[in-house]
């Protein structure tokens, strides 16, 4: 291993991916040169993935207060009061790059990762979300990414127990080399168990616990923190196999141990392993950890100070005890074959001190490593030049979308990989285990039941990626909309979010600009909304040879109902139910999938965005399905309104008849994207009631059609445009998703 | 009524069947860990679903060398009833307390779905309540519900009217098979009748807000059996 | 220390979904030459035993009651001796 | 025709989750001589191909773009003739 000199006389902080000046800092830091192992150490935590070096400054903007926030950003996840003594535990993480270079384990073990965050807080996880981005899937290599992940999601999840209640997956050109796999993970816990990362109380033993370290995914955090190149490739190995089975006994072993009342703080090690978790926990307390690595349970032999370290082997924790109650976790952990063993104590010196065989292997103040000790930056942000270009895009130039060419259009965009049914992803997960599924994927959003109360959830998770590139502000924005609209259409009250920010490199100014917007316009809409931020995830460098993906800024959002038994689902139910539009048609096609599928076209700023009408409508059908006066309820996003009206229809396998009246473009009223709208049917005795309520309340109603018979039908004033068997049309939109794939010969 | 649910490590469903055994039907039940050696004074054991070890190696392969598979075996040869859903159904199986062994979904992809099964044999406990013939709703979730038995191990099956649940479409015709499984086969008894796996989940499927009630009318069979025995 | 390298292979009867699934794939990627695929496992086992006999015994032990499914699979193995 | 048996395990670095649960299990079932286990796979394909050369090549190509996921797992093989 190299001195501290040679270090020094070989930069050898580069490769590492350190910059120079932040070489001189630790030196300063430190007051001499670093040792290796403390170089790596600094190197990984100072990594974008760890240390959001240059996101962190743009954080302040978030809204994060809230009366029924009880935890927000910082901790390992987020907690949302729900009533009655219970709260939410929620959080978001990205695993794009593992998953990009091994798409089953990669995703799997992001699953593992998620849960992890979740368990840490004391909460039993109780439903699984995500959100995925693949390229074009006629390459073979992106069929090859879906097939994986999806398979690697799903099996995590089904042996761990965790149902999967919600998620989201699209394809665009822009995600051909870089897909992104973000995981959301949803707990439960009482207030008073809420437990946290933190190493307070002098003389307290440090413990690890669960599986043992190995050499696997050393650096894996500064390899998500790299841009894609073929140098990358050959890292690989720090991609791992996950252990659902280890971590369903973890869970289980943390619970108990977190119920016994002994935990004084718990953190899972994540990226950079034993480093960050032992840091976090002593900057959490002010405190400081001193640590033999000798006795960390090792799998292979002979490892160094800084491979112990950096290791990112799966399903480890660290936890500090209080002191005296350490056979009672060993007992804890072995009942179940798990590992817990001291490695060292709590110290007031707020130093991490190491050491290796008898030998002081790194003495570095824990918190100059923590988020609070890097270095930040703010780059320079420069408003790309592609924007100018596709918001000067004359609409009027576009011909507008012939009658006769109407049923052939909506045939297409039924099958199509954006809008065709996810049934294909989501029967690969287990959404009902735990039985407290209410509504589970194919609906607006996830129900859950609160076990002993009356209480539910609702989840969902959302982003346009393609509104995102148009304009960043007011896509992140939307994005926080539409989760609010499916949190609205479920008939839940929108509560809180978590947040993924998925983008390129920060340090090319066009891109910082795109992620200083999208954090404006998430941090607008969650104040309009009122919803605040309680935690989230920053994926950047998303970008192969230098062509960024998509701002994907995925939101995950929380809404609560009084009484769960109150929601309501997407699909048609009653024969003779009455069809309403909640909400204004606008003459736009800026963002739709139909102008990218039929016109291959991307132009204008995306849907317009208006945050009050937003919350107007949703506010209106949240009451009116929580007065029982709905039989359905859903948002209109993706495909617009002909396809929002067939996906109701599809999804309860019963037809409609729709009758348009069109002042303005045809394709628009069809297939336009116009924000803060929804499907609505119900009974015409209700009918009255709700026009009333529309009319106080300020909200644009207006009768569509009817439910009822096998066919789907849409007359434009005299003209049928879409005429099909439901039977016909629901074959393709079921196996849309599957053909694209190339899996539909299946078995 | 004293029900047993055996917990080995990894398994994760047996709060499904608690929450169905003890919290709708509001009879007593216990969980066994896989270390036990006992069975207690349960009238029946069930062995839930969820991925017990796992599932590694194969479903079921590491559960069924565990130490209470041994008074399992007795119990059933005492005319125990036995049940075992899911990942109990391939313990079973992997245990030689039924015939035959999972392969894989024929797709190689976990299905999770609502499923129409048609009900072939109501002379057991397990399904007296039901009609011969009657289709039933019940959520299926595994990755491994490909049955296998060889030929003469088929048509023995058949011939003693082993074969409980086969897997059937919306008009009542055997097949929508999710899986591959040998003769449509979702769940199958053993001679006597008093041990039943299957791959559907009938503790999934016993309140109308989850999307089934037809699954409790196997519990009811069962209490109905064991009440009268007692009596 | 012997070093037991298992071969677990479906029997012949039994259809091979994963083999199948493969056979499939390479066939779609022009591999016309690819007449057969099937996939078993391959365990390895380190025994820290004296004798072969030894090694052997716990072994086939070990194949019967949890390595290997009679009811579908087949095995064989090889032992070497390692240092 | 050539029969390639392809034995894929997981690289020395990647931890094996299946083969070390099923190590401890062997433990609590008493087989104390057991040191470790390692579980990958053993895939045989079957090729009609003339020469031994044409087989060769195929099998390297497929086990890459195929059967072996380079990142986590190595793979070696046996071609032998079979009639
Ligand atoms: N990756 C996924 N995992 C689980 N469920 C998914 C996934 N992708 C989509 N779904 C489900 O499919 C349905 C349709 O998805 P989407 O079109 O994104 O809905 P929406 O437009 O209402 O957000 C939703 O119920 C969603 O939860
Ligand atoms: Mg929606």
């Amino acid at each position: 291993m190299m001195t501290p000199q040679e270090i020094k006389d070989t930069q050898a902080w580069r490769p590492m991916g350190l910059k120079d000046e932040e070489y001189e800092k630790i030196c300063q830091i430190l007051d001499r040169l670093p040792n290796y192992t403390e170089l790596g150490m600094y190197a990984v935590l100072w990594s974008e993935h760890c240390s959001y070096k240059h996101s962190r400054p743009l954080f302040k903007h978030f809204p994060t207060q809230g009366d029924c926030i009880l935890v927000g950003p910082g901790e390992n996840a987020g907690a949302v009061d729900i009533g009655d003594g219970l709260a939410i535990v929620m959080k978001v993480e990205s695993h794009n790059h593992p998953s990009y270079v091994e798409p089953y384990e990669g995703a799997a073990t992001g699953v593992g990762g998620i849960l992890r965050d979740i368990f840490t807080m004391g909460a039993r996880p109780i439903a699984s979300l995500n959100s995925l981005r693949f390229g074009n899937p006629k390459d073979e290599y992106v069929r090859y990414l879906v097939r994986g992940v999806v398979a690697g999601i799903g099996d995590y999840g089904n042996a761990t127990g965790v149902p999967t209640v919600a998620g989201e997956i699209s394809f665009d050109e822009s995600y051909q080399g870089n897909c992104l796999v973000n995981a959301m993970s949803v707990g439960l816990v009482r207030h008073d168990s809420i437990t946290k990362a933190t190493a307070s109380g002098v003389g307290n033993p440090v413990m690890v616990v669960g599986s043992t370290t190995g050499r696997d995914g050393i650096h894996g955090a500064t390899f998500a923190s790299a841009e894609f190149s073929e140098e990358n490739e050959e890292k690989r190995p720090s991609v791992q196999v996950g252990d659902p089975f280890t971590e369903k006994l973890l869970i289980e072993a943390c619970l108990e141990l977190i119920a016994s009342g002994v935990v004084v703080g718990i953190q899972d090690m994540g990226a950079a392993g034993l480093t960050s978790s032992s840091s976090e926990m002593a900057s959490n307390a002010g405190s400081g950890i001193e640590m033999d690595l000798t006795l960390v349970p090792q799998r292979e032999e002979g490892m160094s100070a800084y491979e112990i370290m950096l290791s990112e082997s799966q399903e480890r924790m660290l936890v500090i005890p209080k002191a005296g109650a350490e056979e009672q976790v060993k007992e804890i952990f072995a009942k179940r074959g798990l590992l817990a063993v001291v490695v060292g104590k709590v110290t007031d010196d707020g130093m991490l001190r190491l050491f290796h065989h008898g030998e002081l292997a790194a003495e570095v103040p824990a918190k100059s490593l923590t988020t609070d000790g890097a270095p930040s930056y703010v780059p320079p942000a420069e408003k790309p030049q592609y924007l100018e270009k596709l918001w000067g895009y004359d609409f009027d130039e576009l011909p507008d979308l012939e009658h006769s060419k109407i049923q052939d259009t909506f045939l297409q965009l039924l099958g199509f990989s954006n809008i065709a049914s996810r049934r294909w992803v989501w029967e690969q997960y287990d959404q009902m285990a735990q039985l407290g599924t209410i509504v589970g994927p194919g609906s607006d959003a996830g129900v859950l039941r609160i076990p002993g109360t009356k209480r539910g959830i609702a989840l969902t998770i959302d982003c346009n990626g393609r509104y995102c590139y148009q304009n960043p502000k007011r896509g992140a924005a939307l994005a926080v909309a539409e989760a609010a609209r499916n949190i609205y259409a479920s008939g839940a009250k929108p509560l809180a979010i978590t947040d993924g920010l998925n983008l390129g490199s920060p340090e090319r100014p066009q891109i910082y600009w795109q992620l200083k917007e999208t954090v404006f316009g998430l941090a607008e809409a969650c104040r309009a909304l009122g919803t605040p931020v309680v935690g989230g995830n920053v994926s950047l460098y998303n970008e192969t040879a230098g062509e960024a993906i998509f701002p994907t800024p995925v939101v995950g959002m929380l809404g609560v109902f009084e009484d769960v038994q109150k929601h309501a689902t997407i699909s048609f139910k009653n024969e003779g139910d009455l069809i309403f539009l909640v909400g204004e048609n606008r003459n736009e096609l800026s963002g739709s999938e139909y102008l990218k599928v039929c016109h291959d076209l991307v132009a204008g700023p995306g849907p317009k965005l208006d945050l009050e009408t937003e919350k107007r409508n949703g506010e209106f059908c949240h009451t009116i399905i929580s007065d029982g006066l709905v039989s359905s309820c859903h948002d209109l996003s993706e495909g617009g309104l002909a396809i929002g009206l067939a996906e109701c229809a599809l999804a309860g396998e019963i037809g409609a008849q729709v009758k348009l009246y069109c002042p303005g473009r045809t394709d628009s009223l069809l297939f336009g994207e116009t924000q803060a709208r929804f499907v609505i049917s119900l009974s015409e005795e209700n009918a009255e009631s709700v026009r009333a309520l529309a009319e106080e309340r300020g909200v644009p109603l207006s009768l569509l059609g009817r439910v009822g018979g096998d066919k789907f039908t849409v007359e434009i004033g005299e003209t049928r445009v879409i005429d099909g068997e439901l039977t016909q049309i629901s074959e393709l939109w079921n196996s849309g998703l599957e053909r694209l794939l190339g899996e539909k010969s299946g078995a | 009524m004293k029900f047993a649910v055996v917990v080995f490590p990894g398994t994760s469903g047996e709060g499904d069947c608690i929450h169905v055994l003890k919290g709708l039907l509001g009879h007593e039940v216990t969980i066994l860990s896989h270390k036990e050696t006992s069975l207690g004074d349960a009238q029946c054991v069930i062995l839930p679903g969820g991925a017990s070890y796992g599932d590694y190696l194969r479903p079921g392969a590491l559960a069924k060398s565990t130490p209470i598979m041994e008074p399992i075996r007795k119990f059933a040869q005492a005319d125990g009833l036995v049940l075992g859903v899911g990942n109990g159904f391939q313990v079973l199986l992997e245990a030689g307390l039924l015939p035959g062994a999972m392969l894989p979904n024929q797709s190689l992809r976990f299905i999770a779905r609502p499923q129409l099964l048609c009900v072939e044999n109501t002379n057991i406990p397990f399904t007296k309540l039901y009609q011969k013939g009657q289709l039933i709703n019940m959520p299926i979730a595994h990755g491994a519900g490909n049955y296998y038995l060889d030929p003469e191990g088929l048509l023995e099956l058949e011939g003693n009217g082993q074969i409980v649940f086969r897997y059937a479409d919306k008009t009542g015709e055997i097949g929508d098979n999710p899986n591959g499984s040998v003769g449509n086969i979702a769940g199958i008894t053993n001679p006597r009748g008093n041990v039943l796996g299957m791959m559907p989940h009938p503790e999934r499927s016993t309140e109308e807000v989850l999307g089934s009630t037809d699954g409790l009318a196997l519990f009811q069979g069962i209490v109905e059996v064991l009440e009268r025995g007692k009596a | 220390m012997w070093k037991a390298e298992v071969q677990v292979t479906l029997k012949d009867v039994v259809f091979d979904p994963q083999g199948n699934a493969v056979e499939r794939q390479l066939d779609e990627l022009g591999y016309k030459g690819v007449q057969k695929v099937r996939i078993g496992k391959y365990i390895e086992v380190l025994f820290d035993v004296k004798t072969r006999a030894e090694a052997e015994s716990q072994l086939d032990e070990i194949c019967k009651r949890v390595l290997v499914n009679q009811v579908l699979e087949h095995y064989s193995y090889q032992l070497v001796e390692v240092l």
